[in-house]
């Protein structure tokens, strides 16, 4: 009779998620591995002669004065300076885009009428804005808020918007048939299903943010902050030592702000396919 | 308790017809006129995609229907009417999957005028009814095909609805747990009387849970049977079952049926089978 | 304001300091004012000043109009390309002439075969702006030394850029300004052009402006009059002690003590009354260059005409 | 529903002339918010008269003046157009792409190994945290002031939203869908393009959307340094020389061609994902 | 062709057990040994919720169970078997949204080996198998739920698969239908020699298809009775269901499902009710 041929597939080990604890620390291992590589990798570029060691300083020199910038005080206030305009700008963006998106993934009229304007806005580059942004908002604290709000309203609002849509109509139809109207049905279906969607856009625009208050300190060389920073330590200082590790202080922030926002994913957002302890055979 | 004609008419369908447009235009229902008096228990049966979902979501105002009307109580259906539950028969859809099973119920549940103890009460009651005490803090990918439609079941009896549609509920369920069930519904039906519309292939069970049986055609579904069930209540799984007439009702049903489902002409004449 | 209006007295009361923001970038030639502010001479002419960081001096002019800033320091070039535009402003001072070697050139790798200006036919160099006074300069030079303007090509990098890219050869040359130029010494990179100095207009071109707009001007003479004595006062300082120049800089800017003390200082002017001579040479290369369109009547109009 | 509808669909009369009203009416609401937008801003302008904002009209008059007064024989372009336009397009077409199918790829890899994003997910948020601007003087020094630089740049800052919307729309396949795959032997080509990228495709499409309007801002970002071309030159230099005309033309011109490019790209999306739609509207 | 304890064991399963981690632990199969002999229709019963999809899907080697071997031919199962097919119980979750009926049957076909008149023949033959002769060009989701999970047998079916896993593929097409496909499957048996595993709740189907049904106790589940199911074949819808026998098989299987479905103690011993 016919041979019945097994697919050669090796043993998948399938991680056991029971020990939630072990399971994420080898997570944070591997990451932490990933990241050592990437230095380790960038060392023996910065080493191998491609480019004068004057003008891209060793990886590891940079890592060194990353350390020293971390406990020197002016340096921290210049940090603070800025993640204080991305909290605010970012606050800002979330309400104004989150519910923005909601009313224009529900409502056709409003899409409809939105759509234009927006995608003629949207691709208005911030820093294309810079000089106006300075004009109405002075140079400080208030035109980077502006820019940032400006910048990050879009990833957020496409997603929510995305997000409205892709709701499962059954879901939705079983609301309703429980007699919840529109706006109940908006709130207690359509959000929490589009959830996990909205939260990437904010892990997009967290990035976002902090890229445009770098940035724009950077270009609009404001009054204070981290971009402010690495503009006089390479523009007088000729230390681009220093401006490297900045930059490696802006990726560290970056990937800090990742960090929580996870956390607060896996705290909230539990029950997605992709985070389900027990996904029926996803891998 | 039988329903006679002259009980109130609760639901009021006339000429309901629909369309699916689209590139593929399909013509789902044809024509059904029926009624549906206050406090019956209505099966429909018919072929597989002859419409019953398409009508259920229609008479529930999901859905507008491209033909036709539905007055509640001489009212023109425009919106779901309030006191009316369906349960999906994509139920693994209709459940939501951030909510744990309590949650679920608790989400149908009015905001107000319930005392958190009586929401508990409800929703343990509602649980305990479908044999799913233990569950209520799981999420429902948790569940199995079968408890899952349990879930939905239970949900809707949280509600309390008026009217109840209900689109091949227990599909999923084992024979045991399923004669349960139907005695559930008849229980729940005398105790908040209820007005049931119940959509099922099992035709034995279309017998003994109905006052009243409509046999669809299939699609474009128009009626081609009203079968008034006249058996004694209290019905009973064994005994009712073993009635000559229950035998020749399901026998009638099911011969109609196979007429529908071959794939020969429609039959046009509506006759009424038994009774 | 206090003693507003064109018949007022031109000195303000210490005891009532007057507030002022004052937009400047962290670099040598802008020393005196923060000299100015360490000294306490403000303070004695009763302003209150706050100094701001500005993005260049473009955008500076725009926060004067807007009424951000009170005073910030720019170039001629920026003035008059604003005036052109219909923004009202004066400049109430020079700070810095372009009239000592060494100060700001262009630099090229050595061993890269570009020792004089000559080499630099058909080649790419840099400037920091485009569209600006260094734009001009490094065109009026380069046409001195015979190149027209197709005889290469402009390019823009920042000024902590060009080092790397002059060695890698990237660029054949680039400007920068002190204290590039010093540092560029350790890196093996020499200056093949003292633009400073190159020629006559240059030798005598004013490089750093101190701004005011016209309505702040008519409004607030006492201010304005409280202003320049103190920068003047400040600038003369710089003049007469170099060692003062050495010490605030690492304060403001990110340089280490030793390097502040190697660069070449800035050439400061001791009486900053706004040159109009200046002025006309700058339109003519913006005109030249094609930074203006129309030459501008009356220059003198945009200076501040003081006590 | 009245009794006209019924009669009319019973004797079978297509349903057409509806639905094409209510195409007509979204088009006009459309461009009417559009519309009203610019004419606020008009009025508002012609009151405020300051030198930084001026009408519309003005500006659309300057626009025209700088790109489309051409000779009929050159389709009105005029040359500026292939000095700043046509430059700053090809440059932020090809970063796009390449960042596109390098997200698309390496999304649906991390996507679909837990043990590939454990290693390289904090790589990727620690590098994309990094402001564009910052790596300029990296980029300078490793790929010089070419095209290669400026692509390379853009091709860095789109990647992001791409890739993150990947990983994200490929984790949340339905898991039912990848089991039907593996039961009836979906090599893993098949599993790519036939289940992976169909069902994340709707995600996907959100990220390149964002990231396109990206491309725009970075492609601006870029030309601030080298070669003096491209529209993030023509803007910079506007502002430099305080000629607001000329800024607000560059900015009139990267929203016409955010917007055109968003319309080819919402195109093909709703092409490919036509299913989607119908999935999630077909029973409303 | 009746099984005889001397056919080869295609299927071996040793020890089967199943735990759901997570931070509701839950025992779905407790303990699961028996074969499976080349070629058998074997059916599997048991109350709502006891791991008959969990086993499945350990059987399939889409899941791989915390206890215990499954043994295809004497080698473990690791991936997915070559030449199995999976009917899933959620069939509107399986079914590609993003492609047609036709799409979605053609998608699991083999890409060589077979001309596109064969690939169209094979996906006719399978869509007119089910009666969806006319659907070929639909989307699933302008199906209704019955003709969904017919599409998902088709697709099964066009595969030719050597074992097929079916998990309630019959719970949402009306009666008519159900004995169609339930015929349909035993010829399909016959014409490729499929080895067959049904899981179903209907307790006459899994007699009438069956050379033996599995009953299990609920969760955590073990077997609760082997039956062998010695009817006559070919068999027919009516005479086979007449056979006193027949009557006997399945009313013995539903008193054991009632003992399970109750909530009473779990049966200890595996009896041979039958047989
Ligand atoms: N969204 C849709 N678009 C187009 N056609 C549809 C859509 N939904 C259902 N149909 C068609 O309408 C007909 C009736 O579908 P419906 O779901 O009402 O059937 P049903 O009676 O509930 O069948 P079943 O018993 O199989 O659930 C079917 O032929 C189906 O193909
Ligand atoms: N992903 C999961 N996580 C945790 N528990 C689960 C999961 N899937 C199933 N279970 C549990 O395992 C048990 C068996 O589930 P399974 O789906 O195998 O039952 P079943 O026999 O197929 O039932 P049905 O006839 O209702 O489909 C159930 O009690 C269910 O609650
Ligand atoms: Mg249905
Ligand atoms: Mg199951």
């Amino acid at each position: 009779m016919a041979v019945l041929t097994q697919t050669p597939k090796p043993a998948r080990a399938r991680r056991s998620r029971a020990g939630g604890g072990s399971a994420k620390r080898t997570s944070i291992i591997r990451g932490m591995i990933g990241l050592v590589v990437l230095f380790v990798v960038a060392e023996l570029i910065s080493r191998s002669g491609i480019v004068d060691e004057a003008f891209l300083p060793p990886t590891s020199l940079v890592l060194v004065r990353t350390g020293e910038l971390l406990v020197d005080p002016g340096f921290i206030g210049a940090v603070l300076a800025t993640l204080q305009a991305w909290a605010i700008g970012l606050s800002i963006c979330i309400v104004v885009a989150v519910s923005l998106g909601v009313v224009l993934g529900s409502s056709r009229g409003a899409y409809s009428a939105s759509r234009a304007v927006i995608e003629f806005l949207r691709p208005i580059p911030s820093v294309a804005l810079i000089p106006l942004a300075i004009l109405v908002f002075g140079n400080d604290a208030e035109m980077k808020i502006a820019l940032i709000v400006f910048s990050t309203l879009w990833p957020v609002l496409f997603n929510t918007i995305y997000g409205m849509h892709d709701v499962d109509p059954i879901a939705k139809l079983t609301a309703q048939s429980f007699g919840r109207g529109r706006i109940a049905t908006l709130f207690s279906v359509s959000l929490p299903s589009a959830a996990p969607f909205i939260f990437t856009g904010i892990r997009i625009a967290a990035s976002v943010a902090l890229i445009v208050a770098v940035s724009a300190e950077l270009l609009a060389g404001a009054s204070d902050g981290l971009g402010r920073w690495m503009l006089d330590a390479g523009a007088t200082g000729n230390r681009p030592d220093l401006v490297y590790a900045a930059t490696i202080i802006a990726g560290l922030l970056g990937l800090a702000i990742n960090g929580v926002l996870v956390l607060i994913e896996r705290r909230f957002l539990s029950w997605q396919p992709a985070l389900r302890p027990t996904g029926k055979g996803s891998e | 308790m039988t329903i006679t004609t002259t009980a109130t008419d609760l639901l009021t369908i006339e000429g309901l017809g629909h369309v699916y447009e689209g590139r593929q235009r399909h013509e789902a229902i044809g024509r059904l006129d029926f009624t549906v008096p206050e406090g019956a228990f209505i099966s429909i049966v018919g072929p597989s995609g002859c419409g019953k979902t398409t009508m259920l979501r229609c008479l529930s105002g999901l859905m507008k229907p491209t033909r036709g009307t539905v007055l509640l109580q001489g009212e023109p259906v425009l919106g779901v009417p309030r006191d009316l539950a369906l349960v999906f028969q994509d139920y693994s859809r209709s459940l939501f999957p951030w909510r744990t099973v309590a949650g679920n119920i608790a989400f149908v549940l009015p905001r107000r005028g319930l005392t958190a103890a009586e929401r508990k009460a409800r929703i343990d009651e509602s649980l305990d009814a479908v044999g799913l005490t233990g569950s209520a803090d799981k999420y429902p990918w948790q569940l199995s095909g079968g408890m899952q439609q349990r879930v939905a079941i239970a949900r809707a009896l949280a509600y309390r609805p008026k009217i109840l549609l209900m689109d091949e509920p227990f599909a999923s369920v084992d024979a045991q747990t399923r004669a349960e069930l139907e005695d559930l519904m008849l229980a729940v039906r005398e105790r908040f009387s209820m007005t049931i519309l119940f959509v099922t292939h099992d035709i034995d069970e279309s017998v003994y849970l109905a006052d009243r049986v409509l046999v669809l055609s299939k699609s474009p579904s128009t009626i081609v049977a009203t079968i008034d069930v006249d058996l004694p209540r209290p019905r009973d799984q064994v005994s009712t079952r073993e009635l000559d007439q229950f035998v020749q009702l399901r026998s009638g049903i099911a011969r109609m049926i196979r007429d529908q489902s071959t794939r020969r002409p429609t039959a046009t004449a509506s006759t009424d089978a038994a009774a | 304001a206090p003693g507003a209006g064109p018949d007022a007295k031109q000195t303000l009361d210490p005891a009532k300091p007057v507030a002022i923001t004052v937009g400047t970038l962290p670099a040598g030639d802008y020393a005196p004012l923060y000299v100015a502010e360490a000294e306490g001479y403000f303070e004695e002419e009763g302003l209150d000043v706050t100094i701001e960081i500005i993005a260049g001096g473009a955008v500076g002019v725009t926060q004067l109009v807007s009424g951000d800033l009170q005073f910030s320091s720019a170039t001629w070039t920026n003035v008059l390309s604003a005036v052109s535009q219909g923004l009202e402003l004066q400049v109430v001072r020079e700070g810095s002439d372009s009239n000592k070697e060494g100060i700001n050139g262009l630099i090229a790798a050595d061993g890269s075969g570009i020792e004089s200006v000559e080499d630099l036919r058909g080649k790419t160099l840099s400037v920091n702006t485009l569209a600006s006074a260094t734009e001009t300069q490094i065109r009026d030079c380069l046409a001195t030394a015979g190149l027209d303007e197709g005889d290469y090509e402009l390019v823009e990098v920042p000024f902590p850029e060009v080092g790397a890219a002059v060695t890698q050869g990237r660029i054949a040359a680039g400007f920068v300004p002190e204290p590039f130029i010093t540092i560029g010494k350790s890196q093996g990179l020499s200056s093949i052009l003292a633009t400073s100095v190159c020629n006559e207009t240059q030798r005598n071109s004013t490089i750093v402006t101190w701004n005011t707009s016209r309505a702040y001007a008519e409004e607030n003479p006492a201010v304005v009059a409280a202003f320049v004595r103190a920068m003047d006062k400040a600038t003369k300082l710089v003049i007469d002690d170099p060692q003062v120049l050495i010490d605030i800089l690492p304060t403001f800017t990110t340089l280490t003590p030793d390097l502040a003390a190697a660069i070449t200082s800035p050439s400061f002017v001791e009486d900053g009354t706004p040159n109009i001579d200046g002025a006309e040479r700058a339109m003519k290369l913006m005109l030249k260059y094609g930074l203006l369109e129309e030459p501008l009547e009356d220059l003198s109009q945009y200076a501040w005409q003081g006590e | 529903m009245t009794e006209a509808t019924t009669k009319t669909t019973w004797m079978g009369v297509v349903r057409r002339p509806r639905r094409d009203y209510r195409r007509v009416r979204e088009f006009g609401i459309r461009w009417g918010a559009l519309l009203a937008l610019g004419l606020v801003w008009e009025l508002a302008a012609r009151i405020a008269e300051s030198p930084f904002f001026p009408p519309v009209s003005a500006i659309i008059e300057r626009f025209v003046e700088i790109w489309f007064s051409g000779s009929p024989s050159s389709l009105f372009l005029t040359e500026r157009v292939g000095t700043d336009i046509v430059p700053s397009l090809v440059r932020m077409l090809g970063g796009w792409s390449i960042a596109v199918v390098f997200a698309i790829v390496l999304g649906v890899a991390i996507g679909r190994s837990r043990v590939l994003g454990d290693y390289v997910e904090p790589i990727i948020h620690f590098v994309r945290a990094i402001p564009p601007p910052a790596l300029i003087p990296i980029f300078l020094i490793l790929l010089g002031f070419g095209n290669e630089m400026r692509v390379a740049l853009i091709a860095f800052a789109v990647i992001w939203p791409v890739l993150l919307n990947t990983i994200d729309g490929v984790r949340s396949v339905e898991s039912l869908h990848l089991d039907t795959g593996r039961v009836f032997e979906f090599d893993r080509r098949k599993v790519f393009f036939g289940v992976v990228l169909p069902s994340a495709a709707p995600k996907i499409f959100a990220g390149l959307r964002v990231s396109l309007s990206v491309a725009l801002i970075v492609m601006v970002i870029s030309e601030m340094v080298g070669k003096p071309d491209g529209i993030g030159f023509v803007i910079l230099g506007a502002q430099r020389n305080f000629r607001m005309l000329d800024m607000w033309a560059g900015i009139l011109l990267l929203g016409i061609l955010g917007y055109v490019l968003n319309a080819i790209l919402a195109l093909v999306e709703s092409r490919v994902t036509r299913w989607h739609r119908g999935a999630r509207e077909g029973l409303s």
